[in-house]
């Protein structure tokens, strides 16, 4: 076995994980046996052929190759490095507690699995890709596999927010094979390193051609990961969906096309202004989404704005690494903290959506102003640990950036090194309003003293086993935080990344400032809950994000990055 | 309010104009070096004559792999909804498309037009859907147009016997389908085995046998998309609850 | 030349227009058609100018068209036809639920509903 | 004749958008297929050709179809 059949594993082994489910499903032969052997092929064994590439990864093979060894000009690129191993172990560190948490939902099961590992290789075709129109058909794939799982659920505005999403995205993606067109056009070719070669030469006419194309493809793929104006499809996607769905959507789904795309941005030229207004986009993605989820009163939907939110970080960041350039050394450690706090926030906001998804069922509302109790709930459910209750702590202190968490390593990085140009200020801003945000949601988790609330009881073994992967990768990467973000700092070095070390800066150093960010926020939580405020408050109106205004986000951003690029 | 939302809706479209219409218009000379590449090399490279299919299922494999993924997916959950649908909905709201011959209009006429119609044309379409299959490599068609050509057939059979055969039934036809997906995954996989790497012709070195490679996933293709979008058809004509 | 190209970007802005501005979902899956339609037209009318034999090697081919587009665009019709098929799926299931195509009426039944 | 064919295209599609029968827009989509279909074999694409004439012009017709027997023919204004 050579490194690209060990590395294309995550891509056919849940396919053939999904091929036997689908046989067994039509001769009757479907189960709890067939689901198990699917999760061993699909999900297990994928993870153990990324354990054995580890030490070809660490040794810095980067190897760029064609599939089905075509020759260079017609076959499909696919580029094996540090990065794409990166994204597919994120992905499969989410996944798989997902997949163990969607077993106690039998509803639906067999449609359910094929759907979830399809998803899985197209979540691994796209972060391995180097071909453009490759891209679009490993983003049509994933965008397929989300509206029907979305649409899964047995909740009403599911089918809405399904179909909004089809739509605003299936257009954009027309908008992408555009710029593929006009890329194709111009250059000859759609491998990355081809494009960029020709296009690098370009003059004239031709240059401003090949850039409105660029913006097309990269606007149309930003969509996905729910920058601040194009994100106005995910709170309702993410929050109807099923509690498995959504921990996965907002957890890995919405970040890979971003870092899927930096192949393309690195090799371009002027793709610094393209980071240049990623890095503003994602400060104000990030206080837009915090701001939106002070005011929301469901759970779930304050999960999601709480995701568009996070996402701004990880943009912010991203979009500096590349405006300073990966060359330098600040590029450098930029974007490998922008990966390393996507990891951190994928984990926690799983977690999240596990636990507050499980509360909310066994309370049976999600509204925040009535709900409370959710611990003797799901006691009297049949949780006999109440671990429900721990994981989300857990998870609350890791997205508050709470020691000794793995978001606290990863948010704190994150901010000092942004730290300089104007977006910083808003994150900082949004930490502590993220903290009173979250304050607002673990009143549900406050005694109550109403008689209990029983809806149902069901087992809780397969939930346990997946809180505890996802619980146990917090704690344990908030001890071994420093180790790891070397490893992703030398995982990222053929990128053309240089060597890097963040010796000047220890996170412990950073406590007191954690400490002003706590009690600010304790503050801010105290002024809120009076009763002046909460009038004040009410008086400003509730956004409605009607349909045109997803499309008008769309041409906004769109006029925004041509007018950078051809400028 | 109707006034804004009008003006929004026209300077989006204005804005997204202006970024479309140059690149639809732009006159740059359309690049040559790969049709010159697969003139010379393409017959030699997959053993097709037909450079579509060279690279439709040579060249560019993966992207046909995507396709039927979107499809099989597409195809899981309309049947998904459409189930969710049978179970809401009486059978009053019977369709003139309706499978069961009672519940046609054109029934109460007793014309048979289209059943006469529709079971003699049934052979012959279907004979003419594997030709476009088979021979896909040399001549225009292959795999998927072969597949829908096939369902259109299918279609016509369920329409036309008032006696269900086996060749119509959901059961037999999702049957093959899944057969055929897995056969595709597994062909796709072979190729790991055999040195020449994911979605590589394992029997590329034996140069005379090489379009069979082709000629074998255009079957195989053929067949999945024919059953799965037969399969849709009759469940959307109300035909599904046959098992 | 440039008629054939203004032609299909008036097909692609009326498409694209229907999307953002029409209320009835189904209008909204035409103009998805539609816009898909305009693309695949742009692709093999372009990448027609090249050449004026079919791709097919016969022995006397000595100026094709450029076959990759037409590659290209048979996944792209394909992908095309599913993703409008799945849209067309719920939307029934939204005129199931509250017996309206109107995208704003839609939206404020189901908000009601909560 | 590519804009004659081109010019019909267009303005099926524009009826299609315009038409208060949803039916009779499914039948504009289904021609402007097939006349695209006619298109591309006057391109030579013959590929593109079936594939559009067999999937635009009949399965996605079957399904629009569908879709209308289940909703409303009409598309009416509501307040």
């Amino acid at each position: 076995m050579n490194i690209e059949s060990l590395f294309l594993a995550p891509i056919y082994l849940p396919l053939l994980a999904a091929a036997l489910l689908v046989s067994a499903k039509a001769f009757g032969q479907a189960g709890k046996t067939m689901d198990s052997m699917a999760f061993l092929i699909g999900l297990i064994l994928p993870a153990v052929c990324l354990a054995l590439l580890k030490p070809a990864i660490i040794a810095h093979q980067s190897v760029e190759t064609v599939i089905g060894a075509w020759d260079t000009n017609l076959g499909i690129h696919y580029h094996f490095d540090g990065l794409s191993w990166l994204l597919i172990a994120l992905h499969l560190a989410i996944s798989i507690p997902v997949f163990l948490y969607s077993r106690s939902n039998p509803s639906h099961r067999e449609s359910f699995s094929i759907i979830f590992f399809i998803q899985c290789a197209s979540v691994a075709a796209t972060s391995l890709t180097a071909d453009l129109f490759n891209l679009f058909v490993c983003l049509e794939v994933m965008g397929v596999t989300s509206y029907v799982l979305i649409a899964s659920s047995d909740e009403d505005g599911s089918v809405l927010a399904s179909f909004t999403y089809l739509l605003f995205s299936a257009t954009a993606m027309v908008f992408f094979l555009v710029g593929a067109f006009g890329l194709y056009r111009v250059t000859g070719s759609l491998s990355y390193a081809l494009i960029s070669q020709v296009k690098n030469s370009l003059t004239g006419a031709d240059l401003i051609v090949a850039q409105m194309s660029l913006t097309l493809i990269v606007v149309s793929t930003l969509l996905r990961c729910a920058v601040v104006p194009l994100s106005g499809w995910l709170v309702g996607a993410h929050s109807k969906a099923p509690h498995a769905v959504s921990a996965l959507l907002s957890g890995v789904l919405i970040k890979i096309p971003l870092f899927a795309l930096i192949r393309l941005l690195l090799l371009v030229t002027a793709s610094e202004r393209i980071g240049s207004i990623l890095a503003w986009a994602g400060g104000v993605s990030a206080a837009v989404g915090i701001l939106l989820a002070l005011r929301e009163v469901q759970a779930k939907r304050l999960l999601a704005y709480s995701s568009v939110s996070q996402i701004g970080y990880v943009v912010a960041a991203y979009g500096l690494a590349i405006e300073v350039g990966l060359e330098s050394e600040r590029g450098a450690l930029l974007i490998a903290s922008s990966l390393f706090y996507a990891f951190c926030h994928a984990v926690a906001k799983a977690l999240l959506f596990l636990s507050i998804g499980t509360a909310t069922d066994a309370l049976g509302t999600k509204d925040l102003s009535k709900a409370r109790g959710a611990t003797a709930s799901l006691k009297g459910s049949g949780e006999r640990v109440p671990l429900t209750t721990i994981s989300y702590c857990i998870a609350l202190f890791s997205i508050s950036a709470l020691p000794p968490t793995l978001g606290f390593w990863g948010k704190n990085m994150l901010t000092y090194l942004a730290k300089g140009h104007g977006s910083a200020y808003l994150l900082t801003i949004t930490s502590v309003l993220t903290i009173t945000a979250y304050l607002k949601l673990s009143v549900l988790f406050l005694p109550s003293k109403r008689p209990v609330v029983v809806m149902k009881t069901q087992s809780y073994g397969a939930i346990h086993a997946s809180y505890l992967v996802l619980g146990l990768l917090l704690l344990g990467g908030g001890v071994f935080a420093l180790p790891f973000k070397n490893f992703i700092i030398t995982l990222l070095l053929p990128l053309g990344a240089v060597e890097a070390s963040i010796m000047g800066y220890s996170a412990y150093s950073e406590l007191a400032k954690t400490f002003l960010t706590l009690m600010l926020a304790l503050f801010l939580t105290a002024i809120s809950t009076n009763r002046y405020c909460k009038r004040l408050l009410a008086k400003f109106p509730v956004p409605k994000a009607r349909f045109a205004d997803l499309f008008f986000g769309y041409a906004l951003a769109l006029s925004v990055m041509a007018f950078q690029l051809v400028r | 309010m109707k006034k804004l939302e009008l003006i929004k809706i026209v300077i989006t479209v204005l804005l997204c104009s202006l970024l479309v219409v140059p690149i639809i218009l732009s006159n740059h000379s359309w690049p040559t070096h790969a049709r010159n590449y697969l003139l010379v090399n393409a017959q030699s490279d997959t053993g097709a004559t037909n450079t579509v299919s060279a690279i439709y299922l040579g060249y560019r494999a993966m992207d046909t792999l995507g396709e039927t993924l979107v499809l099989l997916v597409s195809v899981t959950g309309t049947m998904a909804i459409l189930v969710k649908l049978g179970k809401e909905q009486t059978d009053e709201e019977t369709t003139s498309f309706s499978l069961t011959p009672e519940k046609r209009p054109t029934n109460r006429l007793r014309t048979h037009l289209l059943e006469t119609v529709a079971s003699k044309l049934g052979p012959i379409v279907l004979l003419f859907g594997f030709y476009v299959m088979l021979y896909g490599h040399i001549s225009p068609g292959g795999g998927f147009q072969g597949g829908v050509i096939v369902a259109s057939a299918i279609v016509f059979l369920a329409l036309g016997t008032e006696v269900k055969s086996k060749l119509t039934s959901t059961f037999v036809l999702s049957r093959i389908e899944s057969l055929s997906f897995l056969l595709l995954i597994l062909a796709s996989i072979s190729g790991v085995f055999f040195e020449s790497g994911f979605f590589g012709n394992p029997i590329k070195s034996a140069s005379s046998l090489s379009a069979n490679f082709i000629i074998l996933l255009n079957i195989i293709i053929g067949l999945k998309v024919g059953t799965s979008i037969a399969v849709m058809c009759i469940a959307m004509m109300g035909g599904s609850h046959d098992h | 030349m440039i008629i054939e190209r203004i032609l299909i970007a008036l097909l692609f802005l009326s498409g694209f227009a229907a999307i953002v501005g029409m209320r009835n979902i189904i209008k909204k899956i035409f103009g998805l058609n539609l816009l898909n339609a305009s693309v695949v037209l742009l692709f093999i009318l372009e990448g027609s100018r090249i050449g004026n034999q079919a791709p097919i090697l016969d022995a006397d081919i000595t100026n094709m068209v450029d076959p990759i587009p037409q590659a290209l665009m048979l996944t792209a019709i394909v992908i095309g036809v599913c993703v409008s098929a799945l849209s067309l799926a719920l939307a029934v299931r939204l005129y199931k639920a509250t017996g309206s195509l109107d995208i704003q009426v839609i939206t404020e039944r189901l908000q009601r509903e909560h | 004749m590519n804009i004659l064919l081109l010019s019909l295209i267009l303005a099926l599609g524009v009826y299609a958008l315009l038409a208060k029968d949803l039916l009779h827009s499914v039948i504009a989509l289904s021609a402007i297929s097939m006349l695209s279909a006619l298109l591309f074999t006057i391109l030579r694409a013959p590929d593109v050709a079936i594939t559009e004439a067999a999937v635009g012009a009949g399965v996605s017709t079957v399904i629009f179809v569908w879709a209308i027997r289940h909703t409303q023919r009409r598309d009416k204004e509501e307040p």
